[in-house]
C-alpha cells in the first residue's frame, strides 16, 4: 500500500510531518522517500528488520550523521537547516541505540545534562525521574562507564526525558534488558505518556513491547516506508509481518 | 570479490613504473636535480615504512628520525672506520642498528602505552637519540661525520663502481623498488592483513587468538629497519651524516608525505614524498618567505584534500564517520584493556 | 560428562565496585550453559573473566583441566575458546569477507605456524573456500564487498559469530547473541546456533535476555544476581524458581 | 661565454641564524652590485643564486650539491663550522669552491685543511688570541677567568683558543699565572639558561669569556643580568656577537668587548667600507650592518679578483688564483694565504656600553684594530693547531 | 644548601614557564584531541605583540603597563584563535586527527613566516618592568624578582583555569563535549559555540603566555619552537587535557631538568626526555590521566 495515501498535510494536530525524506551515507541512498507524520501525544512504533533502515531515519530527522534530503515539519515549522542542538531544544529528542552515557560524569550529571534541551522552564526534576525510574537512583553517584548495558539504557531514556520532550525518539530501547526491566520499562512508558504531553517514536524489534507501548505501527523495509496504520490494521495482514519482519 | 592477483599485477606495475621514471630522469635533468631526485627515491620508502605503523598496525610514530638516523650513523662509521667490511654489510648494519633501536624502544614503549602516548614517547627516545649523537665524539657530536665514500661492489667476477653519483642513483632507486614492492607485498599477506586487523581492533584481534602486542613489536621493528635502510642507503649518498638527521622535525617529514598523499592508500606517501620534494624544491630561493609558503600550502592540501591527494583523485568515499552516531563507537564498559 | 572449565572462587571488583563475590563456575564439555539475570548482575564480568580479558581478583580457571588463570585472551583463545562481545566487534574498515578472511588465516596461523602467515598475497584457496561457505551458513551474502562498518546492527553480531566459529573453537562463549536482531532472525539465529553446535560439537557459554532464546538452546541455566550465583540447574528447575521471577523473570 | 657568472650562495635563510644569513645576503648583494657596476669582472657580469644551509651541514650539502649539478661550482656564504667542515669533501668529490664568510673553527686551516675551502675573514686564532693579548694588556691586574661556551664545534675552538692565549699571555706579561675556570657548557637553541647561570655565579672569577652567539646570546644575557652576573665580574669578553646582544638589549646591554668581523667606524675613509655602509643603512634602514656582511662581500670581491686574474671560472683554476690572492675589502687590504687557504685580515674588537645619551641606548666607547700580519698562527696546514706558538 | 634552593627555584622558573604555554594546549588537546603545534606560534605571536604595544607606550614600562600589554596579547592572539577556528580547525573536525596535527605544523610555519615579515629578523629583548628588575635575597640564595613574578603567574594561572574547568558551567560542558560531542549536540547544546570558545580561550592563554614571558628570554622568530617540545611533554605526562595533571608535571619535570643539569650539566635535556619515558612507562595514561574529559 502507498505510504502517501494515509499522510495528510501537516496541521495543527501534527506534530511531525516528513515528506520526500532520503537520507544518503557517502554514496549509498539509505532512505528513500519517506512519508510519515506523527501527531501530539500520539505513540508510534517503527518496525523493520535489521538493516531496514530505523536508525538512519531517526538520525535524519535531527540531521545527525547522514546526509539529508527532504522536507522536515515540527511543530508547525520546516527544520530543515536547523542546527542538530537546535532541533533537540525545539523538543525533538533522540535517545540512540548505543546510548552514549558519558563514562567519566556520575549518572546523576548525566542525566542532568538532559536539561539543556529543554524549553523555558519546562524541564522535569532529578526526582520526577526517579520516581519515574526508581532502579536509577541508588546508582545516581556512579561513573558512567560503571553502569551494565541495561543500566546505561535506562539512564539514557531518563536523560532524554529530563528536558521533558515533544517527541521522544527511542532507538531499540530495550535491547538487551533483562525481562522483568523489559516488562518495567513498558510501564514506564505508559506512565510518561499519561503524565507528560509527549509523543514517542520507537524503533523495536520486540514486538510485544512495542504493541505495548505504541497506538500506531510505520513498517519499513529497505529505507522504503511500506506500511503506515494502526495495529489492528496490521494484525489484519499477517503478509506484512511475513514480508517485511521476516528473514 | 576482491581479486588479488589483479592487484598485485597492478602495484607491481606501479613500482615499475615508478622505477622506469626515475630511471629516466637523469636524462633530462641535471645532475643537481638527478640528486635531490635520489632523496625522494629515498624519503618515498622512508615515508611507506612510517605508514607501515600508522596505517597499517595504528602505531603513530613521531620518532622515525631515529631510526633513520641511526641507520645513517651505523653506514658512516662503518664506511669511515671499516672500509674493508663489504657495501652489503654496512647496509645490513645499517638496517640492523634501526631494527636493535626499534627493539629495545619499541618493547618499553608499546608495554602498555598507545595513541598519542606513544607517539610523545617515541619521540622523547627520538630526542634521545638526537642527544646522544650530538654528545658522541664518536659520531661526530654536534658536527656529523663527513666525507664517506662510496662503494666499488665486488662480486667476485665483476665489480659494480658506485663512486660516481649517477651509478649510486640508480642503485638507489632499485633499491628502494624492490624494497617498496617487499613492503607492499608484506602489508597484503596473511601477516599485513593480521596487522591491520590489530590497528582496527586490538581486542577483536586478541580474541582470534593473537598476541597483539608481539605483533606489534614485530611490525614497530620493521618499520624501524626500513627506515633505517632507507637511511643507510642515503648515506653514501649525501657522504654526510649530521645530528638534523635525528632531529623530530625530521621525524615530522614522513608524516607529511603520508599525509600529503594519502595515508589511506598504500602508494600515498610515495606520492606525498614526490610532492614534498617539488614543492621544496620550488621554494628553495624564496628566502625569507620559505616557512610561510611551504606552510600556506601544506595548510591548502589539508584542507581541500583531507584525504591526501591520492584520497582527492581516488576516491569520494572517505565518509565522514567521526560524528556520526554509527562511526566510531565510544567505548563504555571497557576501561580495561586487553591482557 | 567431562569437564571443560572450571572456575573456583572468582573475584572481581572495579576500583569500589564489587562486581563478582567467590563465584564457583563449572562447565561440562559438550552442554550449552546460559547465564542470565538482571542487568548489571555481572554477566557480562564473568564473561570477561573467562575469557581472559579482565585480569580477576580471586580465585582459579581451568580450562580442560590445564590451569589458565595468567593466561592472557589470546592464549586463551590458542586453547580452545572463541568468543563474541556484547557490542559486536569487528574490523570496521575491511569488508565483512576480509573479516572471515582474518579470522581463518589467524586460526591457520595458530595451528600451522608462522608459514602460513609470510608469503602469498592473496589468502589460499581454502581460506577463500572456508570463508565462503561461512558466508553462506550464516547468510551474510549480498554486502560483502563492503566496509564491515555500514553493516547494520544485527549484520555486524552475525558477522562476529561467523568470525567466532572460524576460529573452530572448542569452547564458544555468546554475549547476548542475538542482542539487537529482530524477532524473526532471533529464531534463525537460534537454529544457527543450534546447528553449529551440533556440526563442531561446540561446548556453549552464552549471556541472553530473549527468553526464546535461551529455552531454546539452553542445556543448563545460570542465574546471577549481585554478582552471586542464585541458581543453577536444568532449565525448567531454574525457572520456577520463584527468586528467579522475582529478580530476573517477571511473568515469562 | 659572456653570460653572466653565477656564484652561489649557501647561507642560513630560515631558522635560528636567519639573521646572520641575512647579512650574507646583503653583503653579497651590495659586492655584485659593485663589481658590476665597474663592468664586471673581464666583461661579464656577475649574478647570484641563493639557497638555504638551514646552518646545519645536511642541508647545506643538499643545497651546495644541487647547485654544482646546476653549474654553480663558485659558493661562498658558509658561517657555521660544522657546514664549512663538511663542505671540504664535498666539494673536492664533486668540484666546486666554497669561501666561508665567518665559520670559525680552527680546523678549516689546520687539522681539516681542504684546497676547496677558503676563510677570507680573520683566523680564530688571530681574534681570539688577539682579543686576550689586548684584553691583558689593558687590564694585567684581571687573573681569574671563567668561560660560557656553547657545546659545538665553534664553542670548543674558541674555547680552546681563549684557554691557551691566556695561559700563555698572562704569565708573559705580567709574570703571575693565570686562573681559568672550567667552561660552563650550554646548549643551543633553549629558552632558559638559569641553571648555567647558576653556576656562573658560583664561579669566583673576575672575567668571562663567552662564545655563545645570536638569539641564545641575547636569552643568556637576559636571564644572566637579574641574578646580578656582570655587576659581579670586570670584564665581559664576547667572541663574535658584534652588535646583536646590544641592538636587543639597548640600554640595558651589559658593557662588554665583542669581537668583531668589520666596524664600520674603524674603517671610515675605507671606500669599500663607507660604500657597504652606506648601501646597507639604503636598503634595509638599518643602521647596524655587522661584519658577515663585509665577509661575504669581501668573498665576492675575492672571487671577482680570482677569476680576473684566472681569466676562467673553472674550479681549478680559480683555487690556483684564489692562492696567494691580494685584494681590497672593506677592512682593507687582504691576501689569503697559500699554503692554508687562510686571509690574513685585522682582527676587529669593539667595547660597547649602555649609553643614555645615544639614540639606541648603547654605545661604542672603545675599539681597536689589530695588525692581521702580527695576530695571525703559522700556517700549519694538515696538523692540528699547535696551542703553544700563539 | 644555597645550590639545592638555586636549583629548586630554577626548576619552578622552568615548570611555570611552561605551565604557562601548556595551559592552553592541554585545554586544546582536551576537547579537540590535537596536538596543537601552532600554539608555540602564537605564543611567540603573543609575546611579540605584547612587545609592540609596549613600544607603542614609549618603552619604559612600569608593572601596570606590562600588565596591559600581556593582555592585549591575550586579546589579540584570542581574535586569532577566532579566525583559525572558523578557517581552519573548524573543517578539521570531519578528518583524522593526524590530519589537524599536520595542519597545525603547517599553521605553525605560517605563524613563524608572519613573524618575519611583520617584526624582522633582529632578536628583540625586553627587560622587565622596573620593578620587577631586582634581586630578593634569602639568605644567600638571589632570586630574581621577574623570575618570582613568572613562577606567581603560574601558579595563579592553575588556580584560574581549575575553578574555570572543574567549578563552572562552561568548564563542565567542555568536558562533557570533549566526551562525545554527537551525543553533546542531541542533548541540545550548541557543540560548535563550545569549541570555538576553547579554542578562543586556549588561544588567549597562549596569547596571554607570550606576553607575560616576554621577558624571560630573546625574542626572534624561532620561539615558537623554544618551549613546544617541553610544553607538549608537560600536557602528555599530565594526562589527556588535564589542566591539574599539567600543572603537577610541569613543576615535577622542571624539577627533575633542573637538578639534572645541576648535576650532569653535560647532558642538558636528557633528563627531561628520561623522564617523561619513565612517567608515561609507569603511568601510560598520564599523570591525571583517568580525570581526563568528562
Ligand atoms: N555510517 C554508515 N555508513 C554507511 N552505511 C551505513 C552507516 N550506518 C548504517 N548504514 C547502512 O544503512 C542501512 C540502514 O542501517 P540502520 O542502522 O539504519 O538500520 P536499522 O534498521 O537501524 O537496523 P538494526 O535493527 O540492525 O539497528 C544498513 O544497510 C546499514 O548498513
Ligand atoms: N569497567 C567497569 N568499571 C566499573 N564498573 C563496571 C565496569 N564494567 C561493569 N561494571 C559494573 O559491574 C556490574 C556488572 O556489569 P556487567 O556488565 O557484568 O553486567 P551484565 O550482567 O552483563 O549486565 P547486562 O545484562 O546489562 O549486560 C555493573 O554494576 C556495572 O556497573
Ligand atoms: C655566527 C657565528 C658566530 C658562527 C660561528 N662563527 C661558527 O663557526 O659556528
Ligand atoms: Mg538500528
Ligand atoms: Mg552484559
Amino acid at each position: 500500500m502507498p505510504a502517501s495515501g494515509r499522510f495528510t498535510l501537516a496541521s495543527t494536530e501534527t506534530l511531525l510531518a516528513v515528506r520526500d525524506l532520503n537520507a544518503f551515507y557517502g554514496g549509498s541512498h539509505i532512505i528513500r522517500n519517506a512519508a510519515f507524520s506523527v501527531g501530539p501525544g500520539e505513540s508510534v512504533a517503527l518496525l523493520g528488520r535489521n538493516g531496514a533502515g530505523k536508525t538512519t531515519l531517526m538520525k535524519s530527522l535531527l540531521d545527525a550523521g547522514p546526509r539529508v534530503e527532504g522536507e522536515i515539519m515540527f511543530d508547525g515549522a520546516d527544520i530543515a537547516g536547523v542546527p542538530t542542538d537546535e532541533r533537540s531544544r525545539r523538543g525533538l529528542m533522540l535517545v540512540p541505540e548505543d546510548r552514549r552515557i558519558y563514562p567519566n560524569i556520575s549518572v546523576g550529571e548525566n542525566i542532568e545534562l538532559g536539561r539543556h534541551a529543554a524549553r523555558a522552564g519546562k524541564a522535569l526534576s532529578l526526582k520526577d525521574i526517579f520516581t519515574l525510574f526508581p532502579l536509577i537512583e541508588p546508582l545516581r553517584d556512579r561513573a558512567g562507564y560503571q553502569l551494565s548495558g541495561g543500566q546505561q539504557q535506562l539512564v539514557a531514556v531518563a536523560r532524554g526525558l529530563l528536558g521533558a520532550p515533544r517527541l521522544l525518539l527511542l532507538d531499540e530501547p530495550v535491547e538487551g534488558l533483562a525481562p522483568v526491566v523489559v516488562q518495567d520499562m513498558a510501564r514506564h512508558i505508559e506512565r510518561i505518556r499519561q503524565t507528560q504531553d509527549l509523543a514517542l517514536l520507537i524503533a523495536e524489534q520486540n514486538l510485544s513491547f512495542a504493541r505495548a507501548c505504541t497506538d500506531r505501527v510505520v513498517l519499513i523495509d529497505t529505507g522504503r516506508i511500506v506500511f503506515d496504520g494502526t495495529w489492528e490494521d496490521f494484525d489484519a495482514d499477517p503478509g506484512l509481518k511475513e514480508r517485511y519482519l521476516a528473514v | 570479490m576482491i581479486d588479488y592477483r589483479r592487484r598485485m599485477r597492478a602495484n607491481l606495475a606501479i613500482a615499475v613504473i615508478g622505477l622506469v621514471l626515475f630511471a629516466v630522469f637523469p636524462l633530462v635533468a641535471n645532475s643537481g636535480l638527478v640528486f635531490l631526485a635520489g632523496l625522494v627515491a629515498v624519503n618515498i620508502v622512508f615515508g611507506l615504512s612510517w605508514n607501515l605503523l600508522f596505517s597499517g598496525v595504528g602505531l603513530l610514530s613521531f620518532g622515525h628520525a631515529m631510526f633513520f638516523a641511526g641507520g645513517a650513523y651505523a653506514m658512516a662509521v662503518v664506511s669511515l672506520r671499516l672500509p674493508d667490511l663489504p657495501f652489503a654489510g654496512g647496509l645490513l648494519l645499517g638496517a640492523m642498528t634501526g631494527g636493535i633501536i626499534a627493539l629495545v624502544f619499541g618493547y618499553i614503549a608499546l608495554r602498555r602505552a598507545s595513541g598519542v602516548y606513544f607517539a610523545v614517547l617515541t619521540l622523547a627516545f627520538s630526542e634521545l637519540v638526537h642527544i646522544v649523537i650530538t654528545k658522541t665524539t664518536f659520531l661526530g657530536r654536534n658536527d656529523g661525520l663527513v666525507g664517506i665514500p662510496r662503494p666499488v661492489i665486488n662480486l667476485g667476477v665483476a665489480s659494480i663502481d658506485l663512486t660516481s653519483a649517477l651509478a649510486y642513483y640508480y642503485f638507489i632507486i632499485v633499491a628502494m623498488a624492490v624494497v617498496a614492492f617487499a613492503l607492499w607485498s608484506f602489508q597484503n599477506s596473511p601477516a599485513g592483513r593480521l596487522i591491520q586487523a590489530i590497528r582496527q581492533d586490538p581486542v577483536r584481534t586478541a580474541f582470534l587468538g593473537t598476541d597483539v602486542r608481539s605483533w606489534q613489536l614485530t611490525a614497530f621493528v620493521l618499520s624501524g629497519t626500513i627506515a633505517a635502510f632507507c637511511g643507510a642507503v642515503m648515506v653514501p649518498f649525501a657522504q654526510i651524516a649530521s645530528p638534523e638527521i635525528a632531529y623530530w622535525t625530521v621525524s615530522t617529514e614522513p608524516i607529511l608525505f603520508t599525509l600529503l598523499g594519502g595515508a589511506g592508500h598504500f602508494w600515498g606517501p610515495a606520492v606525498g614524498a614526490i610532492l614534498f620534494g617539488a614543492i621544496d624544491y620550488a621554494t628553495r630561493a624564496l628566502y625569507g618567505l620559505s616557512e610561510i609558503t611551504v606552510g600556506m600550502l601544506l595548510l591548502g592540501v589539508v584542507l581541500l584534500m583531507p584525504g591526501g591527494l591520492l584520497g582527492f583523485l581516488l576516491s569520494r568515499r572517505t565518509a565522514a564517520r567521526r560524528l556520526t552516531g554509527s562511526g566510531k563507537r565510544v567505548p563504555m564498559a571497557n576501561a580495561e584493556k586487553a591482557t | 560428562m567431562t569437564r571443560m572449565m572450571e572456575a573456583r572462587g572468582i573475584h572481581k571488583s572495579y576500583g569500589p565496585v564489587r562486581v563478582l563475590e567467590d563465584v564457583d563456575f563449572d562447565l561440562e564439555a559438550g552442554e550449552a550453559h546460559v547465564v542470565i539475570g538482571p542487568n548489571g548482575a555481572g554477566k557480562t564480568t564473568l564473561f570477561r573473566c573467562l575469557s581472559g580479558e579482565s585480569r580477576i581478583d580471586g580465585g582459579t580457571i581451568t580450562l580442560a583441566g590445564e590451569d589458565i588463570t595468567g593466561l592472557a585472551g589470546w592464549q586463551r583463545v590458542k586453547r580452545g575458546i572463541g568468543r563474541s562481545f556484547q557490542v559486536a566487534r569487528i574490523f570496521p574498515d575491511m569488508s565483512a569477507f576480509e573479516n572471515l578472511i582474518v579470522a581463518i588465516e589467524t586460526r591457520e596461523r595458530v595451528d600451522k605456524g608462522l608459514k602460513s602467515t609470510f608469503g602469498l598475497v592473496a589468502p589460499r584457496a581454502a581460506v577463500r573456500g572456508e570463508a565462503e561457505d561461512l558466508v553462506v551458513e550464516l547468510g551474510l551474502e549480498g554486502r560483502l564487498d563492503e566496509p564491515a562498518s555500514t553493516l547494520s546492527h544485527g549484520d555486524k553480531k552475525r558477522l562476529e559469530l561467523a568470525m567466532s566459529l572460524a576460529l573452530k573453537p572448542k569452547l564458544l562463549m555468546l554475549d547476548e547473541p542475538t542482542a539487537g536482531m529482530s524477532q524473526s532472525d532471533r529464531a534463525e539465529a537460534v537454529r544457527l546456533i543450534a546447528q553449529v553446535r551440533e556440526k563442531y560439537g561446540l561446548t556453549l557459554l552464552l549471556t541472553e535476555h530473549d527468553m526464546e532464546v535461551v529455552f531454546g538452546l539452553a542445556t543448563r541455566l545460570t542465574v546471577l544476581h549481585h554478582g552471586a550465583i542464585i541458581a543453577s540447574g536444568e532449565p525448567h528447575k531454574v525457572r520456577a524458581d520463584a527468586r528467579v521471577r522475582e529478580v530476573y523473570l517477571g511473568q515469562h | 661565454q659572456d653570460g653572466p657568472i653565477t656564484i652561489g650562495i649557501v647561507t642560513p635563510l630560515s631558522g635560528p641564524v636567519q639573521l646572520i644569513g641575512n647579512f650574507v645576503r646583503q653583503g653579497a648583494e651590495i659586492g655584485v652590485a659593485h663589481i658590476n657596476a665597474n663592468g664586471g669582472i673581464n666583461g661579464r657580469q656577475l649574478a647570484l643564486e641563493f639557497r638555504d644551509s638551514k646552518a646545519n651541514p645536511n642541508d647545506a650539502s643538499v643545497a651546495a650539491r644541487e647547485l654544482i649539478g646546476s653549474g654553480v661550482n663558485l659558493q661562498l656564504g658558509t658561517i657555521s663550522s660544522a657546514v664549512a667542515l663538511a663542505m671540504g669533501p664535498l666539494l673536492e668529490s664533486e668540484g666546486g669552491v666554497v669561501l666561508t664568510s665567518g665559520a670559525g673553527t680552527e680546523k678549516l686551516n689546520h687539522e681539516n685543511y681542504n684546497a676547496h675551502v677558503f676563510r677570507v675573514g680573520d683566523s680564530p686564532v688571530s681574534r681570539n688570541a688577539g682579543l686576550v693579548r689586548h684584553i691583558v694588556q689593558s687590564r694585567p691586574e684581571i687573573r681569574k677567568w671563567g668561560g660560557i661556551i656553547p657545546d659545538h664545534e665553534y664553542g670548543r675552538t674558541t674555547w680552546k683558543i681563549f684557554d691557551a692565549a691566556m695561559r700563555k699571555i698572562v704569565p708573559e706579561l705580567t709574570g703571575e699565572e693565570a686562573q681559568i675556570a672550567d667552561p660552563i657548557l650550554v646548549p643551543y637553541g633553549s629558552g632558559d639558561y638559569r641553571n648555567y647561570i647558576t653556576q656562573a655565579m658560583r664561579l669566583d672569577v673576575e672575567g668571562i669569556y663567552t662564545s655563545v652567539y645570536g638569539g641564545d646570546a641575547v636569552t643568556l644575557y637576559q636571564q644572566a643580568k637579574p641574578f646580578g652576573l656582570f655587576d659581579k665580574i670586570d670584564v665581559l669578553l664576547d667572541s663574535a656577537n658584534e652588535f646583536l646582544v646590544a641592538t636587543a638589549m639597548k640600554d640595558q646591554t651589559p658593557a662588554h668587548w665583542s669581537g668583531f668581523h668589520w666596524y664600520y667606524e674603524a674603517n671610515k675613509g675605507n671606500p669599500l667600507s663607507d660604500e657597504l655602509y652606506a648601501q646597507y643603512v639604503e636598503r634595509t634602514g638599518n643602521k647596524y650592518p655587522m661584519g658577515w656582511a663585509a665577509e661575504a662581500h669581501a668573498g665576492i670581491m675575492a672571487y671577482a679578483g680570482a677569476i680576473a686574474k684566472a681569466g676562467s671560472t673553472e674550479t681549478g683554476d680559480v683555487i690556483a688564483a684564489l692562492k696567494g690572492l691580494e685584494f681590497d675589502s672593506a677592512t682593507g687590504k687582504r691576501r689569503i694565504r697559500a699554503e692554508d687557504n687562510q686571509a690574513v685580515k685585522n682582527a676587529e674588537l669593539a667595547f660597547i656600553e649602555p649609553s643614555a645619551s645615544a639614540p639606541d641606548g648603547f654605545a661604542v666607547t672603545d675599539y681597536v684594530s689589530l695588525d692581521g700580519e702580527k695576530v695571525i698562527e703559522p700556517a700549519t696546514p694538515g696538523q692540528p693547531l699547535d696551542t703553544t706558538i700563539l | 644548601m644555597v645550590d639545592i634552593g638555586l636549583t629548586v627555584f630554577n626548576g619552578l622558573a622552568w615548570g611555570m614557564a611552561t605551565f604557562l604555554v601548556a595551559a592552553g594546549l592541554t585545554l586544546i588537546f582536551g576537547i579537540l584531541h590535537i596536538l596543537n603545534f601552532a600554539h608555540g606560534g602564537f605564543f611567540m605571536i603573543g609575546a611579540y605583540v605584547a612587545y609592540s604595544v609596549m613600544l607603542a607606550f614609549g618603552g619604559t614600562m612600569p608593572l601596570w603597563l606590562y600588565l596591559v600589554a600581556a593582555i592585549a596579547a591575550g586579546i589579540a592572539v584570542g581574535g586569532m584563535g577566532w579566525g583559525v577556528d572558523k578557517l581552519i580547525l573548524r573543517r578539521l573536525r570531519h578528518v583524522e586527527d593526524a590530519y589537524s596535527l599536520i595542519a597545525t605544523y603547517a599553521l605553525l610555519l605560517v605563524c613563524v613566516g608572519a613573524v618575519q615579515l611583520v617584526w624582522g629578523l633582529n632578536y628583540l629583548s625586553v627587560m622587565p618592568p622596573p620593578a620587577l628588575n631586582s634581586v630578593v635575597f634569602l639568605g644567600d640564595m638571589f632570586m630574581p624578582t621577574y623570575t618570582i613574578f613568572i613562577i606567581a603567574c603560574g601558579i595563579l594561572a592553575f588556580i584560574g583555569l581549575e575553578i574555570f574547568i572543574s567549578h563552572t558551567e562552561m568548564g563542565r560542558l567542555i568536558r562533557v563535549v570533549a566526551a562525545d560531542p554527537w551525543m553533546a549536540k542531541l542533548l541540545g547544546l550548541n557543540v560548535r559555540r563550545i569549541y570555538l570558545v576553547t579554542v578562543v580561550f586556549s588561544f588567549a592563554l597562549a596569547g596571554l603566555a607570550g606576553g607575560l614571558l616576554m621577558a624571560n628570554q630573546s625574542l626572534s622568530p624561532e620561539l615558537g619552537g623554544i618551549f613546544l617540545l617541553q610544553a607538549f611533554g608537560v600536557v602528555i605526562v599530565g594526562g589527556m587535557g588535564s589542566i591539574r595533571g599539567a600543572f603537577i608535571a610541569a613543576i615535577l619535570l622542571g624539577m627533575i631538568e633542573s637538578f639534572g643539569t645541576y648535576f650532569v650539566p653535560q647532558y642538558p635535556g636528557i633528563f627531561f626526555l628520561v623522564a617523561l619515558a619513565v612517567i608515561l612507562l609507569i603511568k601510560p595514561e598520564g599523570i591525571m590521566g583517568k580525570e581526563q574529559t568528562a
